[in-house]
């Protein structure tokens, strides 16, 4: 095993104070497909993501996304086949355009876009699923956890005093 | 005790000096009893506050108890206990008339309502006498003077360049004493006579009521629900709206209970399991609304809910104008009584003759 | 209260090595409505898959969680599991998958395990508002449809028809056969292609349970597997086929003599009432209406003196026919890439003596134009040195297509070869890019080529220029790094397969899928390769991609296998994971509709009781055989009326909230 | 009596008298100088309380999906309205031939309080009615401005700033569903936030809460929304909630388009109710 794969366990374990809470949506023919394969060769990779199954990144709500970020998680992951390569032929198409559209609401309010990642893998992928997990993990141990991203009270009081000002 | 209006601030900063005082101010987009900051200027007269003081007694989501679960054993928590003595400072009539009202609801009738009862016990009211009326305010026509406030523990009766502060209660002599104490005793003299106002507007009430009592409007609520939105705007701004439902927050092991404002006006309000609905359209609900504003809470506390402050008519979205239809009810054409109508006459005639 | 099984896979140690499987159960046994917790050695084993069983029966458990492997491995065995050995309906089944995605990508116990906890939670909190699914058997029309009637058409309609099934075979044509009759021998084992191909046509036309719609075209395609209900569009053929006895009279007296024949590719002529090629099936004549005389003029009406059956009909009209299919099977073949519009450079078909491979085989073909003497177009003399160039569109993204069409490498081979063998005297150049004779006797066969003398030079030709009355063909010839320049008196293009015209309308009509290139998509590139994401359809032969005869012809046999398998059934099994309509939320926007990729959701008029009042208004309605469960309409639809079963709103939530507030 | 007014009311009566409408939706006088609320007339005699000035702030065309019951509605339709009619015909709530269109190109509304005019017209780009089947008066000139000018302010900010500002105006929201109500691209039956048993969001008063539903609220109608601005409208806290739809229509314009806005034309498919094989990729 090559050093880097365990590093990241080794260091999950000395790093005791934040695991980031991460949740990935993945369909059930590709994504969760590459988390098999990346669990048949063994592949080493953070265990701060579950994976939830969906049959089809198209069946992925955007409200299920909010609910997860506003209860607790620190980052949702939504995965699903290659555009074209999709099991139903079109689910990850109007899931691609759902989820662009709301991850730049969402950022909008001010989101920081880590916490939000969307990412095509195949059945095959099993590497890119290792690395999107190592990747995900590290962007969201770097914001720290959701109440980090709170506004200080100098940008709330500096918004208060230029209120009805937009 | 007579209190120059500019040492309002002086007023409030001393009652903080021990407890929470609520003032009327500025927070999350609308003006409002906000917690007094020290050193803040408080002013009293102008428009009253667009949200009520009702959230200070019956808040809009308020904790009942809380469960948990450890180790397969089940905890219970209550959160009804007493509450920290806060004072609210610069209550007009009309909404002190709606916790008088509010009063009513939760403490009489042989139920009380504990945690309501906390806030209240815990609360002194300090009215004032209002001088502002604008042209929605129609509090007089609902049995409101704007010179008095019966439930409030102390009022501040408006004379010009000052407040003469008359306790009215134990709690508010209590009061008048330590501000005396705080703000040396008489120290503002000047005081001219007290300031007289009315409503322009008044619809008639009492009529209204008469008439909802023994005929259906119809024609009313249909009119009204052709552009009423049914939001919930006139009831969460409403001083004696009341009604709430109870609803749990499930987190893994542990949960809490706890209710929070409802609204007549949504259709989930009346919806039953099964997914019957009574009040499916909007007539039926803007009729209920106004049905127990004016005509239902009388029946049963002897006094209607409506306080005249006009918040639904000023902030409605729609143009719903509560005074305009007390007096298209009280105005509209004699028309054919119910059958219910017929015999409240009937039992009333009887009970008369009985009497007679 | 639901009463909640759960059980965790030690798997050997392929868990157990990462997992404390015992602190798993002891942390399951605190869930919500977990009444039973067990853990197995091997869950999957019969003594595994007993205990379970037993367990179940014996403690009343209405729902199931399995922490062990992939969903993917053994979800369907342990459905089974609790069909056919408990009450429990096997949908209130959940699985952890604490294998695949936990201890096998785990090394510290201090990590798995916490994991295959939260796993396990997840799994309980969904499997709680599981509802009880049930299949169902929806009876299968026990008919084949057959769209496209060249060799894998016929194959799959023989092979389906001599199972004992009915089969329409619809071709648009005048004839059935396709391409395969117009070509000359078949490589590698230089058969005659006619000589193999016309019996298979007669067979078909004589099959008692084949019925042969020629010049017909679907139009519409409504229903799902096993109830396929189908138009067809038969074009009039101003001949009546019942009287018609093909004896080509009319052909003989036919006064347009002109029109270009299409079986011959442009080299020689046709009438306007006519029969491909002697062998075409069905053996009729028929009118071609665009030059028949009579009826684009109104004067003429020789055909029909002459015709002692009386069989010519100047009236005859359109019949548009609706039937149902249990399975059909896709098979409309290609067409040749269309070389002269993008390469300008070969002379983009301004020289007569640039030709398509195709042309080259009727050029050889005994019964064609020349009777098989390799006579160039133009002048009719036997060239002495002819160019083949390979991958003509094809390979060439910029130009053409990006694929390569497969049988160009060998039948360029087989046409060298041809070629040496008719003109002994004759020098053949063949410019290839690459050489693949992957197939059995196929590089044998090109070695032979080799042998018998063309000369092949690695390099694109770049143009064709004529001088002095020869073609003069420039390129290059990168084994040598040397411009080659060759004076041809014939090219020969070996041009890709792309296609065919209508293509994409057919994939409309039977809501099937193309790829980048416009070829119909199998349902999985490996293990599916004949059957379509639209259940019941299948593909045969070059519409789902360039192949040469064998393939076709062994795909063709596979589709219909598949589909007499079918068949023979008598009845699908439904799907209980698919969407179902809640009405009562239903405001019948029709966002799910317009999203659905299988068509399997339409708005329906809806009578209820609603508060005391009858009701009419219209819903979104499910059609259980053409779902697929792939949960889309489920987002468009805003307020939820739509929801999948099985992966259901509130399962999904509840795994969510589990997972966020533990 | 203005022109408009007078046009209107001798229409409606005409179209009530000859049975062409059941009823005609527009607007009424109420008991202040400029208050004007929804009107639904049935009579001759009610139309003759029919007002089409500029203090008809609110946008009339939802009352007509209630009132499909009583047979042919007629609607008093501005630009917004009648981008309306065409956002409930895409979203199969109305036909075309159960709504008479009586255009009224739209002179821009005032602020009954304050006579300024309504942030709703000051932002609007098609204040002609795109669709009717008569017009009082005479086409207006469409105006020309940026109707994303605020929102490009807005975007000017630190994703922290945003952050403050929307945990702001969530804290605000008092969760009336004015919004809601008011909004021609909301004609769920139950709406999602009624929906206790999914879960989908909890009845307490919190920001999270309000949040939950302004965002969701938002994308549920951001591919369609009509920008009437009648949600920033009834608003009774005075929340900016365009700025999320103009955030949306601007990146779907971007993404996906040209993309004019929701309600230009009688069908869909909306923007995220469709896609091409080509879009934009960005989550490789």
């Amino acid at each position: 095993m090559p050093i880097a794969e365990t590093a990241h366990e080794a260091q999950g374990q000395a790093n005791e104070e934040f695991r980031p809470k991460i949740l990935a949506f993945c369909c059930n023919w590709c994504t969760y497909a590459g988390a098999d394969l990346a669990g048949l060769n063994r592949m080493n990779y953070p265990a701060d993501v579950k994976v939830l199954r969906v049959p089809c990144s198209g069946r992925v709500n955007p409200q299920h996304v909010l609910r997860a970020l506003q209860d607790g998680c620190d980052g949702v992951l939504v995965c699903g086949c290659h555009p074209g390569d999709c099991h139903y032929s079109t689910g990850n198409y109007y899931a691609k355009r759902r989820m662009m559209v709301f991850k730049r609401l969402l950022e909008f309010e001010g989101l920081p876009p880590e916490r939000f990642q969307i990412r095509w893998i195949s059945g095959s992928e099993a590497g890119k699923f290792r690395d999107t997990i190592v990747q995900v993990t590290d962007d969201i141990k770097k914001l720290g956890p959701m109440a980090a991203d709170e506004p200080s009270q100098a940008v709330v009081a500096a918004l208060r005093a230029k209120e009805g000002e937009l | 005790m007579i209190i120059s209006k500019d040492n309002m601030g002086a007023l409030a900063d001393a009652i903080g000096a021990t407890q929470t005082v609520y003032v009327p101010g500025t927070e999350r987009a609308a003006t409002r009893f906000v917690a007094h900051k020290k050193g803040e200027p408080v002013v009293l007269g102008g428009a009253n506050v667009r949200m009520p003081p009702k959230d200070l007694l019956f808040p809009a989501t308020e904790k009942m108890y809380r469960w948990k679960k450890h180790e397969g054993q089940l905890s219970l928590e209550t959160e009804a206990a007493a509450h920290e003595p806060f004072t609210v400072l610069g209550v007009r009539p009309c909404d002190m008339a709606s916790v008088a009202k509010l009063d009513l609801v939760f403490l009489t009738k042989g139920f009380v309502d504990e945690f309501y009862q906390a806030r209240r016990d815990a609360a002194t009211f300090v009215a004032v006498t209002c001088v502002d009326p604008d042209g929605d305010c129609f509090c007089e026509a609902m049995g409101v003077r704007l010179d008095a406030a019966p439930a409030a523990d102390v009022l501040l009766v408006d004379r010009g360049g000052a407040y003469e502060a008359k306790p009215q209660t134990e709690k508010g002599e209590a009061a008048v004493a330590a501000w005396a104490e705080a703000l040396g005793a008489g120290a503002d003299a000047a005081a001219g006579d007290a300031v007289e106002a009315h409503c322009t507007l008044n619809p008639a009430a009492a009529k209204a009521e008469e008439r909802l009592r023994a005929e259906d409007f119809d024609n009313v609520w249909h009119s009204v629900a052709d552009y009423c939105l049914t939001c919930g705007t006139c009831t969460f701004e409403c001083p004696t709206c009341y009604c709430f439902d109870i609803s749990q927050d499930v987190r893994a092991d542990e949960g809490a209970r706890f209710r929070c404002w409802d609204s007549c006006m949504f259709t989930q309000y009346t919806l039953m399991a099964g997914n019957h609905n009574p009040r499916a359209d909007r007539a039926s609900r803007v009729r209920q609304r106004f049905m127990h504003k004016l005509r239902y809470f009388a029946d049963r506390y002897g006094e209607g809910l409506c306080v005249g402050c006009g918040r639904c008519i000023r902030d409605c979205p729609a143009g719903v104008d509560i005074a305009a239809i007390i007096d298209a009810v009280a105005t509209a054409p004699e028309h054919e009584l119910t059958e219910a109508a017929r015999t409240v006459q009937a039992d009333e005639a009887k009970k008369e003759a009985a009497h007679v | 209260m639901s009463r909640i099984g759960v059980f965790v896979c030690r798997c050997g140690t392929n868990i157990a090595g990462t997992v404390d499987v015992d602190a798993v159960a002891q942390a399951a046994s605190l869930m919500p409505n977990v009444v039973y917790v067990d853990t197995n050695k091997y869950t999957c084993s019969d003594p595994g898959q007993a205990s379970i069983a037993e367990a179940i029966n014996e403690n009343n458990l209405d729902h199931v969680v399995i922490a062990s492997c992939s969903p993917r491995m053994h979800e369907a065995l342990f459905r089974k599991l609790l069909a056919e050995k408990t009450n429990v309906n096997p949908y209130q089944l959940e699985i952890a998958n604490i294998r695949e995605q936990c201890s096998w990508v785990h090394k510290d116990k201090a990590i798995g395990t916490p994991k295959a906890i939260e796993l396990v939670a997840m799994a309980v909190a969904k499997v709680d508002s599981n509802v009880d699914l049930h299949t169902t058997q929806i009876p299968v029309t026990r008919r084949a449809l057959v769209i496209g009637a060249g060799i894998a058409g016929i194959q799959a309609a023989l092979d389906i028809a001599d199972a004992g099934f009915p089969v329409t075979l619809v071709e648009r044509e005048t004839t059935i056969g396709g391409k395969m009759p117009m070509l000359d021998k078949t490589f590698p084992t230089m058969d005659c292609s006619a000589c193999i191909c016309t019996p298979k046509m007669s067979e078909a036309a004589a099959h008692p349970n084949i019925t042969i719609k020629t010049l017909s075209e679907v139009e519409k395609v409504e229903g799902y597997v096993g109830n396929f209900d189908v138009t067809i569009r038969e074009k009039a053929k101003y001949v009546d086929y019942d009287k018609c006895t093909g004896c080509g009279q009319c052909e003989e007296k036919c006064p347009q003599r002109k029109i270009p024949s299409e079986f011959n590719q442009g080299l020689s002529f046709r009438t306007a009432v006519y029969k491909p090629f002697p062998q075409a099936v069905p053996s009729k004549s028929t009118i071609d209406p665009a030059h028949c005389r009579m009826l684009t003029k109104g004067t003429c009406g020789v055909c029909s003196k002459v015709c002692q059956a009386g069989a010519i009909n100047y009236d005859d009209v359109d019949r548009v026919t609706t039937e149902r299919y249990g399975a059909i099977v896709v098979a409309t073949g290609y067409e040749l890439i269309n070389w002269a519009n993008i390469y300008p450079e070969y002379g983009g078909g301004r020289y007569p003596d640039v030709i398509s491979g195709l042309q080259f085989e009727r050029l050889v073909n005994a019964s064609g134009p020349t009777e098989g003497h390799v006579l160039r177009p133009s002048d009719r003399k036997e060239p002495k040195t002819v160019v083949i160039i390979k991958c003509v569109g094809s390979r060439d993204p910029h130009k053409g297509v990006s694929y390569c069409s497969r049988a160009c490498c060998m039948y360029a081979a087989k046409h060298a070869h041809q070629y040496l063998d008719k003109v002994p005297d004759g020098r053949c150049y063949v410019f290839y890019m690459d050489v693949r004779c992957a197939g059995k006797g196929y590089d044998e066969f090109y070695m032979r080529t080799l042998q018998d003398g063309a000369i092949y030079l690695h390099g694109r030709v770049s143009r064709i220029y004529e001088r002095d009355g020869k073609l003069v063909c420039v390129g290059e010839d990168t084994l040598s790094d040397q411009v080659v320049s060759v004076n041809a008196d014939m090219v020969v293009l070996e041009t890709a397969m792309v296609p065919p015209e209508g293509a994409g309308t057919l994939a409309t009509t039977v809501n099937i899928q193309r790829g980048p290139e416009g070829w119909f998509t199998e349902a999985h590139p490996k293990l599916r390769p004949v059957e379509t994401n639209t259940a019941g359809v299948y593909l045969a032969g070059t519409a789902q991609g360039p192949k040469d005869i064998p393939d076709t012809v062994a795909q063709a046999g596979a589709a219909a296998s598949k589909a007499i398998g079918l068949l023979c059934r008598g009845y699908i099994q439904s799907n209980p994971m698919i969407t179902h309509i809640d009405t009562a939320k239903c405001s019948g926007c029709g966002a799910c509709v317009d999203i659905c990729p299988y068509g399997a959701l339409s708005l329906v008029e809806m009578t209820a009781r609603e508060n005391s009042r009858k009701v009419t208004r219209v819903v979104a309605e499910v059609n259980a055989g053409l779902c697929q469960g792939c949960g889309a309409c489920t987002v468009a639809c805003r307020p939820g009326a739509a929801d999948l079963l099985g992966f259901g709103d509130e399962g999904i939530m509840q795994e969510v909230e589990t997972y966020a507030y533990r | 009596m203005n022109d408009a007014t007078q046009i209107v009311r001798e229409r409606a009566t005409a179209l009530l008298a000859d049975g062409t409408v059941a009823a005609v939706v527009g607007w009424a006088a109420g008991r202040g100088d400029h208050d004007r609320h929804v009107f639904v007339a049935r009579t001759p005699e009610e139309a003759a309380l029919l007002v089409a000035d500029q203090y008809c702030g609110a946008l009339a065309a939802k009352r007509v999906l209630s009132l499909l019951d009583e047979g042919k509605i007629a609607l008093v339709a501005r630009g917004c309205e009648s981008r309306a009619v065409n956002r409930f015909m895409a979203d199969r709530q109305l036909k075309r031939d159960q709504v008479h269109v009586i255009g009224w190109p739209c002179p821009g509304m005032l602020d009954p309080a304050t006579g300024d005019a309504l942030k709703r017209c000051t932002e609007c780009q098609r204040r002609n009615p795109v669709l009717s089947d008569e017009v009082v008066g005479d086409p207006v000139p469409e105006p020309e401005l940026d109707r994303f000018a605020e929102l490009e302010r807005f975007e000017q900010k630190t994703p922290e700033e945003r952050r403050a500002f929307f945990q702001d105006m969530y804290e605000s929201c008092i969760r009336c569903y004015a919004c809601r109500n008011a909004c021609p691209c909301c004609t769920c039956r139950v709406c999602f936030v009624d929906q206790e048993r999914v879960g989908w969001m909890g009845e307490e008063f919190t920001a999270d809460q309000a949040r939950y539903y302004g965002t969701v609220r938002a994308f549920h109608t951001g591919d369609r929304c009509i920008e009437c601005g009648e949600c920033q409208r009834v608003c009774p806290q005075h929340l900016p909630l365009m700025l999320l739809m103009h955030k949306q229509v601007r990146d779907i314009d971007g993404l996906f388009g040209p993309y004019p806005g929701g309600g230009m034309e009688p069908e869909g498919p909306d923007p995220l109710r469709t896609y091409h094989t080509d879009d934009l990729e960005e989550f490789m």
